[in-house]
Formats: C-alpha cells, structure tokens, sequence
C-alpha cells in the first residue's frame, strides 16, 4: 500500500460533515454559554440549522452535483451525489424530528437536557454521515459506533420513568453484543483478504473460492449492520427500546438511523462484497426478508400499545427497504430504496407526530384509547389515517409508489429468477397483513363508536407544523414524480459499483 | 477467548458481569487483529490501527453501559438483569 | 392533455372533492348540491363521450382505442406515463359509472354524516373513473387501488350489522388480490418488450405481443385471480355477501353495480388482452371455477332470507357469468360478458337501492318478516318486480339480451367441454327465476305480513328519480341492444383479433 | 306487402300496456277498460284483414299456384352476434301464421270486453287494479302475436319468455292472495325450466347450422319473388346432412339432432303443459277466469303445438322426436281425461281437459308423416287448436259467468243452474257438444281428423285416442249436469238469485258459440296444410272413423246422463267399485306431492342448503381461517419476544450461526 501524505485539505471534501459539525458547535457553545432563559429558543435555532443545512444540500444537489463527488483519506471516505441525496434525506427526517420534540424539549422536566439531547442527536447524525460515506472498514465502525452510543443516552433520558432506563440497557448490551460480533466478523474478513478498504476485499474475493471462515464472517457483518437495521432475528431489542424511549427519540430512532443503516448496508453488501452476491448474501436477504416481514408483521397484529405497534412495523417495513438490496445495487432499485427510505420517513413521523401529540396531551398511548378519536380530534386522526394507509401503500398516498417501486426494484435485475418473484409475492401477501393491523387503527380512530377517553384538545403551533410537513408530503411524494425521478437520475449516473 | 466472552454474557444475572464478558469478547476481537496483522499482513498496520480505535470504542461503551447501570440502581435497588422485562412480547 | 375530455373524468370528482371539503359540516344542502352538480357533470360528460366516440367511429376511426393521449411521461425511470384512452368497452363502462354514481347521490339523500360521506364515496369513484379511462398498467393499478380502500370506511362506518368484520374480510381479501395483480403487472411490465424498450402500456405490450408463453403461464393466473378476486369468482367470492350485507345503500350500489365491474373489465384488459396464449391454454381451469360461481351463486342465493345476502349471491352467479364470457375467447361471448357487466351492474344496483329503500322503512331485511309489501308501496314493488323481471331474464330488459350473447357466444366454442360448460352455466336461468320469484312472492305479495308496515309510504321523489333513471337504462338496454353491441364490438377489430387469436364464429 | 298493417297489430298492443301500465294509475277504471277494448278491437280488425289478404288476396306473395307460401314482412336485426347469426324481430305470415292471428285477436278481443263485465263486482264497483288488468292483458296479446309471426326460431324464444311473464303476472293478479301467489310462481318456474330445455336445443341447432331462421331451417326461397320461401323438405334435409357430417352420430344414446329437437320440444312441453311439465296448468286457474280462457285455454298453451307445427319438416327429418311426441302426448292425453273425471272445482275440470285437449294436437302432430294421408295430422292439429280455441273459450267464459254469479268454483255449490242463466246454459252446452265431438258442432271434425290420422299411423295410437275421446265426452257432460241439472240448490236465500250477467259478459259467449257451431265446416284443408299445398280433405274422410268416433262420443254422454243426470248414488258406488283408482284420479295421480318433494326435499333440503351451509363455513371459514392462522401465529411465536436480554442475545447468536450453517450446507 502506497503511503500518502496528510493533507489537511481533505477535509474540505467532507462539505456536509463539516456542515453539520458547525451546525453542532453553535448549538453547544448556545447551551453551554447562553443564559437559561434563552435556552427555550435552542429547539428552534436547531431545527432552523438543521433546515438551513438541509436546504443548502438540495441546492447543491440540484445546482452542482458533480461538486458533492469527493474522495477522502485514501479512499476511506467517498461522497457521490446519491450518498449526499442520502444524507439530505436524513436531513430532511431530522429537521422533523426537530420541528415536533420542539415541545417536549421545552417541557419542564427537559429544561437541564435540553442540549443533551440535540447535541447527541447530532452527534448520532454525524455518525449516520460517516457511515454511508465510509469505504474502509475501519471508519464505518466509528461511524457505526457513533451513531449508536449517544443513542443509548437519549433513550435513557427520560429519567422520570422506569421503562427509559430499562430500554436503554438493553439497547445498550445488546448493541454492544452485536458490535462485538461484527468486529469478529470483521477480522475474519481481514485475515482472509489482508485489508479492511472495501475495494481490496472486493478485489482479493474476486477469484477466491468460499470457505467457511469468510461465510461466518459475512453472516457476522450482516448480523451487526442487521442489527441496526433490526432485521429479524437481530430485532429483538427494538420494540422494548421504541416502547422504553421519549417518543422523540423513538421516531428519531425508527426512521433516521434505520435509513442510514439500510444504505450503508448496500453499499458494504455491494461493494465490499459484491462478488459473493449470488452464492452467499442474496440468499442470506432472502432469508432474512422473509423472516423479517413476516415476524415482523405477526408481531405487529397483537400490539396495543401504539409505540410498541409501531415498532414490529418499522421492523417489517426494514424487510421491505432490504428489497431495494437484494437486487445488488441496480440503479433503479436503489432509488426505489431511498425513495422508501423517504416516503417511510414522512409515514413514520406522521404516525409519531401524533403519537406524540396524544401522549403529550393526556398520556394515552393504547390503542384502546384512541378508540372514536375522530370525534374529538379530527384532524389528527386524519393525519394519523393517511400515515396508516401511506404505511400499508394504499393510493394516492407516497407509501404505495414507494412499495410499488421497490417492488419492481427488486424485480428489476435482467434475467431475475422465479425466486425473486416468489419472494415479491411472500412480501405482497405481507402487505395484506401488514394491512390488517394499520387498519385496526383507522378502525379504533373512525368506526368504534365508543365514547373517545382523550378529550379534544389543540396541538401545538409546532406539533401542527410537523405534521402538515408530514401530511403534505404523504401526499406530495408519490404523485409528485419529481422525487423518484431524480434519485433515479443520480443513482443511473452515479452508480454503486 | 470470545466464546467464554458470550458465554459468560449469557450466563452471567448481574450485569456488571456481563459488561465484563462483554470486555472479554471485545478483547479477543482486538487480539485477532493484532494476531492477523503480524503474521500474515506485516507490511501494513491497518489491524493494529483498528485495535487502537476499537479499545477506545470498547471504553466508550464501558463508560456509557455503567452510567445507564447506575441508573437501574437507583430505580431498582439491585443490578440483576432478570428484572428487566416489564417491556415484552 | 387537458383538451382530451377523457381527463375531466378524473378532474370533475376531484373537483368534487375539494367542492364537498369546502362544504361546512351541517351544510347539508351545498353538499348535495355539489353532489348533484358533480354527477350530473360527469353524465352528460359520458354522454358527450359516448356521442362523440360514436361518431368518430362513424368518421372511420378504426384504431383499438381512441382519445388516446400517452405523451405525458409520469416516472421516467420505470416509463410509467399518464396514458388514457377508450375503446367501445370503456365508453359503456364510463357511462354505467356515471349513472350509478348519479343515483347512487339520490339514493343516499339522508345519509348522516353527509360530507365524510360523499368525501368518501367520490373518491371511490375517481378510482373507477380512472381505472376505465387508464391504458398504462401502472395508474390503472393505482387508481384500482384508490377505488377499493374507501370501500373499508364507507361500510365501516355507514354499514350496518357485522360491519367491522365485513368491511375488514372485504378489504382484506380484495387487498390480497390486488397483491398477485400487483406482482402480474410488474411481470408483464419486465417482459412487455422483446427489445428491451419495456412499456406498461396496454396497446404497446399487446402490440409487442412479447411475453414469453411461459411466463403467460404464470402471469396469466395472477392477473386473472387478481382481478377474479373483486369479480366475485369462485372460490375468492365470500367478501362479496357479507360486504354487500353491510354496505349502506349507496356503496352497495356502486361496488355491486360498479366496482365488480372493475374485476371483469380488467381480467378482460389486462390478463387476456395481454396474455392471450395462455387465455387459451389455462381457460379451462378457471371455466370449471366461473361456471361454479354462476350456479352456485344461484343455488346458495335460492335459501338465504337477508334481501342483501340473496342479491349479493345472484351478483356472484351474473359475475360469474361476466368472467366465465370472456374465458371463451370469442367476439360474441366476450361482447356479452361486457353487456352483462353493463346489465348488471345497473340492475343490481337497482335492487340495491331499493332493497336500502325498503330497509328504510321497515328496518328489516329478512323476507320472512316482510310480506305484502306491493300493497303498501306500490311503486317500489313495482321496481322491484322489473328489477327481478331483468335479473331473471325477461326480454325487453338488459338481463335477457346480455345472457343470450354470452349463452350463444359461448356456445360457439369449438371445445366440446366449453360447451359441455356453457349449458352448465344456462341452468343458472331456471334457478335465478326460482331464487326471484321467491323473494317477490314473500316481500311483494301475499298478505300483510306485519300490521306495523301498513303506516309506511311510498317512494320519495328523491328516491323515485334513482330508481326510474335505473330503469330506464335496464330498459334502455334491452329494447335497444343491438347499439350497444356496435358500440362494443368496433374494439375487437382486426388487430386485436390476431393477437387474441379469436375467431368469429364457430364453423 | 304493406309493413304499416303488421307494425300496428304489433305495436297497438304494445302501447296500449305501456300506456295503461304507467299511466293507468291516473286515469279512472272505466277509460281504461274502454281504451283497451278500442285497441284490442283495431288489432282484431287489422288482424282479419290481414289474414283475409294473405288467405284470399291472390297476391303471389301469398300463393302461386294454389301453393301457399310463406312470406316475410318484415324482418328488423335486433341483437347481432356475429354477421351470419342474428336475432331479429320480423312478422312472417303463412297459413299457421295467419290463423293464429286470427285465433289470438278474436279470443283476446272477446276476452276484453267480456272482462269488463267480470272484473266488478255485482254493484258495478270495478275491482282494484282494473288498469293493471287491462294493461297485462294487452301485454300478454302482444307477446303472444310476436311469438306466432316470427321470422325465427330466436324471436319466437323472446316472445315465448314474455307470454310466460304475462302469464305470470295475469296468474298472480290477485295477488294477496297466497295461492295465487304460489300458482304464478310455480307456473313461471315450471316453464322456465322447460324453455331451459328449449335454449339448449336453439344453441345446439344453431351451433351446427349458424343461424335461427326459420326460413333456412324449413323452407327454401322462392326464386322470383323476395322474401318469400315455401316449405320444402330439402331445407331440412341439407340441416340433417349438417348434422351427420359435423355432429357426433350418437351422444348418449341419441343424435344429435335428435338432442337438440328434443328439447326443443320440451319448451313446447312446458308451455302446453305436457306430462310430466303439466302441473303449473290446474294451479294457473288461480288467475281471473278471463284470463284461464284467454292464456290458458285458447293461446298460450297451444304455443308448444304451434312450436313443433312450425318446426314441422325438420321434426320429419328424426323419426324418433316425432315418436317420442305422440308418446308424449298419449300418455298426457289419457291422464289428464282420467283426472278430469273426478275434480271438483269447474275451472280444474276445464284446465285438464285443456290439457287433454292439447295433448290430441300433439299427437297427431306427432303421427303426422308425409306418406300417411299426406300428413293429415298437421292439418288436423291446426284444425282442432283452432277450434279448441273457441269452444275452449267459450267454456272458460262461461264458468267466469257462472262463477262471477254464485261466488265459488265448486260446483257442489252450483247445481240446478239452467233455470236462472239461460244464455249461460245454452251457450256452456254448446261448448259441451263441440268439445265431445257431436256433429255438427267444430270439435267434430278436427277430433275425427285427429283419430283419422291416428289410424292412418298405428291403430294403437286410434284406440287409445278414441278412448280419450269418449272420456272427454264424459268428464264433459258430468260437469255439464253437476252444474246445470242435478237437485236445486238453497244458498240463493238471502242473495238474489243468479242471473245472465250484462251484455258485455253475454255478447261473447254468444258469438264464441256461434262460431264453436260453424267452424267445422270451414274448409280448413283448403287454407293450412305442413306444405302449402291445399289439402283435399274429402279425399281422405273415413266415414267409419266419424261414425265411431261419433259412437264413442255419444256413449260418454250417455254415461253422464246415467250418472249425474239428477242425484243417485251411482257416482258413489263407482267410486267405491275401484277406490284406488279413484284416490289416484282425485290427487292428480300425486304428482304435485311428488314435484313438491323433489324441490323441497332434494332441491332445497339436498343442494340449497348444504350448498348455502357449504360456502357459510367451508369457503368462507377458509378465508376465515387465514386470518385465524395468522393470529395464532402471532400468538404462537409471542415467547420470542420475553423481555430477557439474555434470551434475546441468545436468539441473535443462533440467528448467525444459522444463517452461516444454513448458507454453508447449500454451498459447501
């Protein structure tokens, strides 16, 4: 290996990185120098950072896209414009994020963690970063890492009650359990192929026969990213942890790190090791789809309390994000991938959006409770329905053009077996069931006639903000065909492989 | 080195015992990198480098795991991870 | 694009829509009035369109399909395009959904909860707009998707009896149909072109004809089942009776008279249009399946007391029909499959508007605990009698003509087991009479079975409107009916014959 | 020939039910019943002069040569399957034709105006649904002149649907009540199955020849002239060859042809209540006694008769379709004088003595050949539809009158009637003697050409036949002194006395009786024969055939003299001598109780219900227990998820090494 100089220029290669970071230092240097009674503000100057960060991405984006491909590091970090349209995505989810814990920030019992919180969230977005850019293993472990530990922080945030603590040790052990087996993983990979950059161990497997070190390895590495993805049976932790968790950082939890975990997963499955694809981890998805979905859902049919509903969703629905994996990073298929990525982003948070909302208002979390919300709440139960059928990909909402596109994603590879059909029609009749359980909600908001125990209550100006964004774009993304299109286009141009 | 490690996190009740075994399964993670980059790639120090950032990670996690540990303390009055399933099915 | 007047099928409901979400809740009257407006507004657009279609055809346009319009690309990357366009089929389709909707809004005048209401069932009908002016497989699915969920609230929270759990069956199993179509679609989409230039246009892919015979084998069974599903088809039919059970009057009309349209229309479209080889080669495993949906449908209609389980059975029997026509894969069958469609999509949505009317007034469906109704209120027994009458097959109304095509059309079959099949499937016209009949001597006539009925009225005006447009059309229909075969039979034209492979006559 | 006179005996009845029946409601009963009879009388009047133009108009549309042709008004595309097949509307006049015109007209008109005397009560007060009355009425005239002046074989079916619908409605007029209500049903289903029969011989025949007309089924075209063909045995015997070259020689156990025939004979079966399709007949007399004379005496229930006449040549093509038709009609002959005897209830007596009646025309349809008396039995059928029409008729009317009068159908409470309705009597007497044969009333002679042709077939069939015919005479005359003669009765106590009815009622009884002595000695020969050419009668008039027949008749009569001339205990002591016969006799031989099981029991009891029960829990508990599957399932797997981090550790090792074994094993 070539021995390169540090050349500190690097650095500027890393425009969102560094973005971020700045964006990190005044929200720190805010909370730690400011006085307490400006500190109501800080929710809000960090979602506007956030926005500004965002916006500057779609710009760049949409102006320059060529500026945002980058190499780094000797080729351990790499920015194309779709990682960068990634992590504008996950921009996109965090400003929302942002725009509806505005009130729970601001709650008495936040005031002394209110910048614990967004500094950590940050941080964990940082982490994100770096490991959907991170073509050397090494990286994507502190990225990994980073993500995940703060994490475990802000789920234990809530001191006040039990479950936070509960759901944070079990995050915590079981995150470090699968971490440590991903890092044996890893060495197996190492002392198999020598180097941890993803293109030496695509080029040293290249021509290699399989053995049984290098298939524990890979069952290892894809255990460890599945863990994060929560793909079953590595799922077991996320629905104590979504229950145990501040609703804020249970959404936070369900649809940032979850996108940022599934794309960082096809860029190591595709290009670390791609050349196993059709021996080894195309089967390994499939297996572990089916699992996923199908637990996922089963699971998912029997749960009351909504969090927790929420949880075996999100776990079914990463069964459905893998589908844009399986098919070994064809374009289409990708943008299939971060199109659901995006939609499921605005159907989660609109979901938790309410939530949320309701919790805040009168505590209620149970299914039962929200039995004849229609009548007292109505526009949140609408909210609350179009996330549903957006989840369960009803039209004209985004969720069905997303589940249709990674569907035909996953179908799009020439020459793709009957096997990848079956697997579709496994997932299809998944929807159904998926269906069922969505719609139990829509039945408890709309059809039971009970008398609703929340009381009308009006939401916040913030809480409303967050979820007209998520309604809109509930039903601006799909029909909008601008979105799909140009993740397309970048995915086409700017190819994984 | 690893399996006494998953051993002992599954066996062990108390769960500073098994933050311990969870250590040990770290360490034998930083020990086959060390082991893998002397004998069979000596050119290059990419496995002692993941070592290094590994450790680090490892007492991260430590300092993180003890902190939220002490917690349950507080509320729970014992460390036995047997009582951590009000949270299930 | 908007000077194709196909699009305004789809603009006028969503101008509805937002008409109605307009409306203050207890505003009642704008709210009809928006309805009123809105379906009047699409009648006499299908009328115009009819009008002119014939016309054009008159003028010697001999495409498949006209108004075509598919220059607006949707998703560029999947080649998804806003493509619509009609042929001889869509018209009369359009035209039927245009009037059930039309009475549909009378029928449903004193509905509670008007706006959620309509909100509801207008965008139902967009999806059934939709689907029949849609020739790109991909918004065609869409808007077949659009057209079923509101299924689910409209029964869920209108209905009556079981409704959580039939509107949950209903929902779910129509769902699971649209999950095989779905993965059919995007099969026939990776294998619409030999040349790589895939396509999800209709015209395109059965132009190409390049679907490999062994993925029809498999695609085939798919779409067919898919969309059999919703066409009521045996053994995928149980949503049907305990779903129209629970619908309030106005759904039941639609999805009966209008929406199981949509499973006929698209097995036609979509899985034999496209995949004709293996139309031919798998027909007859799903002849053993139709035929058994049309009498049995009939049989099981011939015992059940609920007014809206026997209506539900027979639509299963005439659905049966629709599907079991078109599987014989020649002009005449197929033109009488699209008849029926027609025929019974009006007629049964006569009956169930006035099976609603009368639930309305005595609060029972059950017919044992109805009699003598003629007395009481003459003019909706008098409906219901020629409701029956068309059901049943009686010249001169629309059930005659468009079962006679399909017995005839089928007949003609070269296969002595389509044959064998076809007279199986005749017999259901002695059992529809039985089942009939029965009803309209215990509801109709006889004594007064319960003294508390003698104090109930007729037909309001509102209602007199919805039934007798019905009827006029049921009538309309079977007088004239050798218009609406010209109107169909222009699509079977010679191209569209070779690729289907079909034959004109028998000899 | 002119279009606008066939148009318009179409289309007048056709308004008139569209007119009284969606606006009758507006206008009194009186106007109503007046604007059906002006309408009904234009049609008679067009109807005549109609067939006048086509009997003896000399057109050679009509007949050149003295051949009678058939000639094609007008023949409209009505519903198109494919270019060749195609049902049309048309309006075909040939001697059958033009006959039924006038058989429909005269019998519907006198029905008319005879119901506007009947259908009130004795204060003048019309009864409710008047309109109604009228307006199925006018219905029933225009399906029933459809059926007879179709072009082909599909418009006959459309038509032969509506009469039945017409009938339907007419059975079930009263209809609160609820026998009525069962009658109608019964009568639609039992010809509905039958006419079930009937589409599968259509859809047989025309799958093999490729269309519905007549015109190509029967006859061929007449060269010089359009639209004119005449019948010819060629027609039928290029369809035969069709079938020999295309069809299967034998499915099971017949022909083809055979098939097809068959069962379009078993929609003629249906509709002219034949054995075993009869039983909707007695129960039909539920209806106004207007409308038993009209539909099921004089029209509707000869349409099978008209069927196979009008099928005629090809039936000559499968010898067995003709035996299995005079068996057929033997068998339904015999049983239904035999019930006859014994019922009680008049407008019963009357409706199996129709059945009777029509079963002779299908015999001797069914004997009928070219080679015996040049097909005698065609003419005779004609002959005797045509004047069983009228005395068939007038018996109906006259019973309505006698009903209308007393308030009840049983004849034990009429008896000793002669006194008090003198035109009633005389008229019903006429009826009597024309039905048993006694010259020089019409039934006379078409019954003695109907057992001339039956000898000229199989002396079988004549014995048979003639024993039917003294039966008729009989069961005729039993109900003739039951009703007129036999002890006065004391009910009149307390009413006025029964009385003639007013003109209106009167008027037809005269004229049909008039018409019931006179007919006989129209030249019938001379007008209808199955192939146009006029039909020498004389030629082939058997006196020792009349002089039995006549013999036979008279004896019956004197029988009933004997029996039922005043009241003795004769009666009772025949009954006695052979109860079994009798019981059977008197419940119609069980067939009802049979039919009544076969649909409760079986039908219902044994595929409705088990079919209904079937998709309720087997189907549809499938489609249930996918979802009970998937919720135990859920339940099933619940302990996956304990709440242990230990456990849930565990899971995730296992899930690796499974996955690596499970890879490994498939690769290595």
């Amino acid at each position: 290996m070539e021995i390169v100089n540090m050349d500190y220029t690097q650095f500027l290669a890393m425009k969102q990185e560094i973005g971020l970071l700045i964006v990190f230092i005044v929200v720190f240097l805010y909370d730690t120098f400011l006085p307490a009674k400006s500190q109501k503000a800080l929710p809000g100057l960090t979602a506007v950072l956030m926005l500004i960060l965002t916006v500057c991405g779609i710009v760049f984006e949409a102006v320059a896209p060529e500026t945002l491909s980058k190499t780094a590091f000797a080729g351990m970090y790499v920015s194309t414009p779709v990682i960068a349209a990634l992590k504008t995505i996950l921009n996109v989810g965090v400003v929302i994020v942002l725009i509806q814990s505005v009130n729970w920030a601001n709650s008495s019992f936040m005031a002394m963690r209110r910048g614990e919180f967004y500094e950590l969230l940050l941080v964990t977005l940082f982490g994100m970063y770096l490991m959907v850019s991170a073509r050397h293993f090494l990286l994507f472990v502190i990225g990994l890492e980073s993500a995940s530990l703060p994490l475990a922080a802000m789920v234990a945030l809530d001191k006040n009650r039990y479950e936070s603590h509960e759901a944070a040790v079990k995050y915590i052990l079981t995150a470090v359990f699968s971490s440590a087996i991903f890092m044996l993983g890893l060495s197996f990979v190492y002392g198999l192929t020598g180097s941890l950059y993803f293109n030496d161990i695509y080029a040293a497997l290249t021509g290699a026969g399989v053995n049984m070190m290098l298939i524990v390895a890979l069952a290892a590495v894809v255990s460890g990213v599945g863990f994060k993805l929560s793909l079953v049976p590595f799922h077991l932790w996320t629905a104590d942890v979504y229950q145990g968790a501040p609703t804020s950082v249970t959404s936070y939890l369900s649809v940032i790190s979850k996108g940022a975990a599934a794309f960082a997963f096809l860029v190591i499955l595709v290009q670390a090791f791609g050349m196993l694809y059709a021996q080894l981890w195309e089967w390994m998805l499939y297996a572990l789809i089916i699992l996923t979905i199908t637990v996922g859902n089963l699971f998912a049919i029997r749960q009351k309390n909504m969090k927790r509903f929420l949880a075996f969703s999100s776990v079914s629905q990463a069964g459905y994000i893998m589908l844009g994996v399986i098919s070994d990073g064809a374009p289409v298929a990708t943008a299939a991938m971060m199109f659901y990525i995006l939609v499921y982003i605005f159907s989660n948070l609109a979901a938790f959006g309410v939530i949320g909302a309701i919790e805040r208002a009168s505590g209620k979390l149970s299914m039962d409770d929200y039995r004849g919300l229609y009548r007292t709440n109505p526009r949140l139960s609408v909210a609350m329905m179009l996330a549903m059928f957006s989840l369960a990909g009803i039209p004209p909402f985004a969720g069905f053009f997303s589940k249709f596109f990674i569907f035909t994603g996953a179908l799009s590879a020439p020459g793709v077996g009957t096997a990848m059909y079956v697997l579709v029609l496994i997932a299809l009749i998944n929807t159904i069931v998926s269906l069922y359980y969505y719609l139990l909600v829509v039945k408890a908001m709309f059809i039971a006639d009970d008398q609703c125990v929340i009381e009308p209550f009006r939401s916040s100006a913030s809480e409303r903000l967050g979820l007209w964004i998520t309604v809109a774009g509930i039903i601006g993304l799909g029909i909008a065909s601008w979105f799909f299109s140009e993740l397309n286009v970048l995915t086409a141009t700017y190819p994984l492989i | 080195m690893f399996a006494c490690g998953v051993y002992g996190f599954i066996t062990r009740k108390n769960m500073i015992a098994m933050l311990v075994s969870l250590e040990l399964m770290l360490n034998a993670v930083d020990i086959n990198f060390v082991v893998f980059n002397r004998y069979l790639f000596p050119g290059a120090f990419e496995g002692m480098f993941f070592t290094l950032f590994a450790i680090a990670i490892a007492a991260a996690e430590t300092a993180l795991a003890i902190a939220i540990i002490i917690n349950i303390f507080r509320a729970e009055k014992n460390i036995d991870v047997r009582n951590l399933d009000k949270m299930k099915f | 694009m908007l000077t194709n007047p196909l699009i305004y099928f789809v603009v006028i409901p969503l101008l509805m829509l937002a008409g109605i979400g307009l409306c203050n809740n207890r505003n009642v009257g704008a709210i009809r009035a928006v309805a009123v407006i809105g379906s009047l507004a699409l009648l006499t657009l299908s009328t115009f369109l009819l009008v002119d279609f014939l016309g054009q055809r008159a003028a010697g346009a001999d495409a498949a399909m006209l108004f075509v319009n598919d220059t607006v690309v949707w998703f560029a990357p999947l080649n998804i395009h806003l493509a619509i366009g009609v042929d001889g089929i869509s018209v009369a389709m359009l035209m039927l959904s245009s009037i059930i909707l039309f009475t549909g809004t009378f029928a449903s005048w004193k509905i509670d909860q008007p706006k959620e209401f309509f909100l509801w069932l207008i965008l139902l009908s967009t999806g059934v707009f939709g689907f029949f002016i849609s020739i790109d497989l991909f918004t065609m699915f869409m808007f077949y998707e659009v057209a079923l969920i509101p299924m689910y609230l409209l029964i869920g929270v209108w209905g009556s009896g079981r409704k959580n759990y039939s509107a949950m069956k209903l929902t779910l199993m129509l769902m699971g149909g649209s999950a095989f179509l779905m993965l059919g679609l995007i099969g026939i989409y990776y294998h619409s072109a030999a040349d790589g230039n895939l396509t999800w246009n209709i015209l395109t892919i059965a132009a190409n004809d390049a679907i490999p015979h062994g993925w029809q084998n498999f695609l085939f069974p798919m779409t067919f089942v898919g969309f059999g599903v919703l066409g009521a088809m045996f053994p995928f039919h149980t949503w049907s009776p305990d779903g129209h059970a629970s619908a309030p009057t106005a759904v039941s009309m639609l999805h009966a008279g209008v929406l199981m349209k949509l499973g006929g229309y698209g097995c036609f479209r979509v899985a034999i249009y496209l995949m004709p080889y293996a139309a031919a080669e798998l027909s007859y495993i799903f002849l053993i399946l139709t035929g058994i949906s049309v009498v049995y449908g009939a049989f099981c209609a011939c015992v059940k007391t609920d007014l809206k389980y026997i209506n539900a059975y027979s639509s299963v029997s005439h659905c049966g029909l629709v599907l079991f026509a078109i599987l014989m894969l020649n002009t005449t069958a197929m033109t009488g499959a699209i008849m029926q469609m027609l025929s019974h999509g009006l007629m049964t949505a006569l009956f169930f508007a006035l099976i609603g009317m009368i639930y309305g007034r005595t609060h029972t469906r059950e017919i044992t605990k109805m009699g003598g109704l003629m007395k009481i209120m003459p003019f909706l027994g008098v409906c219901y009698v020629i409701a029956g009458m068309a059901s049943l097959g009686l010249p001169g109304l629309s059930g005659f003509v468009s079962e006679m095509t399909i017995f005839v059309g089928s007949f003609m079959h070269a296969d002595m087991f389509h044959r064998v099949f076809t007279i199986v499937a005749c017999c259901s016209i002695v059992i529809t009479a039985v089942y009939i009949l029965r009803v309209v001597g215990k509801l109709l006539f006889g004594p007064v079975y319960d003294e508390h009925h003698l104090s109930l009225t007729d037909a309001e005006w509102w209602e007199r409107l919805s039934t007798v447009t019905l009827i006029i059309a049921v009538a309309a229909i079977g007088c004239f009916p050798n218009f609406f075969v010209d109107l169909i039979n222009k699509t079977f034209t010679p191209e569209i014959f070779s690729v289907l492979g079909m034959t004109s006559t028998a000899l | 020939m002119d279009v606008t006179i066939p148009i318009l005996i179409l289309a007048i009845p056709l308004t008139m039910f569209l007119l009284l029946g969606i606006a009758g409601c507006k206008m009194s009963h009186r106007t109503a019943g007046i604007l059906g009879c002006l309408g009904m009388g234009t049609v008679l009047v067009l109807a005549y002069y109609t067939a006048a133009q086509y009997f003896f108009s000399g057109n050679e549309l009509f007949g050149a040569d003295g051949v009678r042709l058939q000639h094609i008004v007008f023949n409209q595309t009505w519903l198109e399957f494919t270019p060749t097949m195609a049902i049309k509307l048309g309006f075909l006049l040939d001697p059958i034709s033009a006959m039924m015109l006038v058989v429909i007209t005269t019998i519907s008109f006198m029905v008319h105006l005879y119901s506007m005397g009947y259908m009130r009560d004795h204060h003048g007060v019309y009864e409710h649904g008047f309109q109604r009355f009228y307006a199925f009425l006018s219905l029933f005239s225009f399906s029933m002149l459809g059926l007879v002046v179709a072009t082909n074989i599909f418009q006959m079916y459309i038509f032969w649907e509506l009469v039945g619908a017409s009938s339907y409605l007419l059975i079930g007029f009263y209809y609160v009540k609820p026998s009525a209500v069962s009658a109608s049903k019964k009568a639609f289903i039992v010809t509905r199955f039958a006419d079930l029969g009937f589409l599968i011989g259509i859809l047989i025949l025309s799958y093999y020849v490729g269309n519905f007309d007549f015109m190509n089924l029967t006859s061929s075209p007449v060269a010089s002239l359009a639209e004119t063909f005449s019948v010819d045995i060629a027609a039928p015997q290029h369809i035969a060859q069709i079938f020999a070259d295309n069809a299967a020689p034998v499915f099971m156990g017949g022909s083809v042809l055979t098939w097809a025939l068959v069962l379009i004979f078993m929609g003629g079966m249906g509709k002219s209540a034949m054995m075993p399709l009869h039983i909707w007949l007695p129960d039909a007399m539920e209806g106004p006694t207007p409308v038993s004379a009209l539909i099921h005496a004089a029209t509707m229930v000869v349409a099978g008769v008209y069927l196979v006449a009008r099928l005629f040549p090809l039936y000559l093509m499968e010898d067995t379709a003709l035996v299995i038709i005079t068996v057929v009609g033997a068998i339904t002959a015999l049983y239904a004088a035999m019930v006859a005897c014994t019922q009680l209830d008049i407008k019963r007596v009357l409706a199996f003595s129709t059945i009777s009646q029509i079963a002779f025309m299908m015999v001797s349809l069914g004997v009928a050949r070219p080679e015996h008396h040049e097909a005698l039995g065609y003419m005779a059928s004609m002959f005797h539809l045509f004047t069983h029409a009228m005395f068939k008729a007038l018996l109906f009317l006259c019973a309505g009158a006698i009903i209308h009068a007393i308030g009840s159908n049983d004849y034990t409470d009429m008896h000793g009637l002669r006194k008090y309705m003198p035109i009633t009597h005389w008229t019903f007497l006429i009826g009597c003697l024309a039905i048993a044969g006694i010259i020089p009333f019409s039934g006379f002679f078409s019954k003695d050409e109907i057992l001339s042709a039956c000898l000229g077939y199989d002396w079988v069939a004549y014995v048979w036949m003639s024993l039917v015919a003294g039966l008729t005479a009989f069961y005729m005359f039993r109900l003739y002194f039951l009703i007129f003669w036999w002890k006065e009765h004391k009910i009149h106590e307390g009413h006025h006395a029964p009385h003639d009815q007013a003109w209106t009622m009167s008027l037809p009884l005269i004229i049909l009786a008039a018409i019931s002595c006179v007919a006989g000695f129209i030249p019938f020969g001379e007008l209808v024969s199955w192939n146009g050419h006029p039909y020498d009668f004389m030629a082939h008039f058997d006196w020792s055939v009349a002089g039995i027949s006549l013999a036979i008749a008279v004896a019956g009569i004197a029988l009933a003299w004997v029996m039922y001339r005043r009241e003795n205990a004769l009666p009772e002591k025949f009954r006695n001598a052979v109860p079994a016969l009798w019981t059977w006799c008197y419940h119609r031989f069980y067939w009802d109780e049979l039919y009544m099981f076969i649909t409760h029991k079986i039908i219902f009891g044994g595929i409705c219900r088990p079919l209904a029960w079937f998709d309720r829990n087997i189907i549809d508990g499938t489609m249930d227990s996918f979802a009970a599957v998937t919720n135990k399932a859920s339940e099933a797997i619940r302990p996956l998820q304990s709440g242990q981090i230990q456990m849930y550790v565990w899971y995730y090792l296992i899930g690796v090494l499974a996955l690596a074994g499970i890879c490994a094993a498939c690769i290595l």
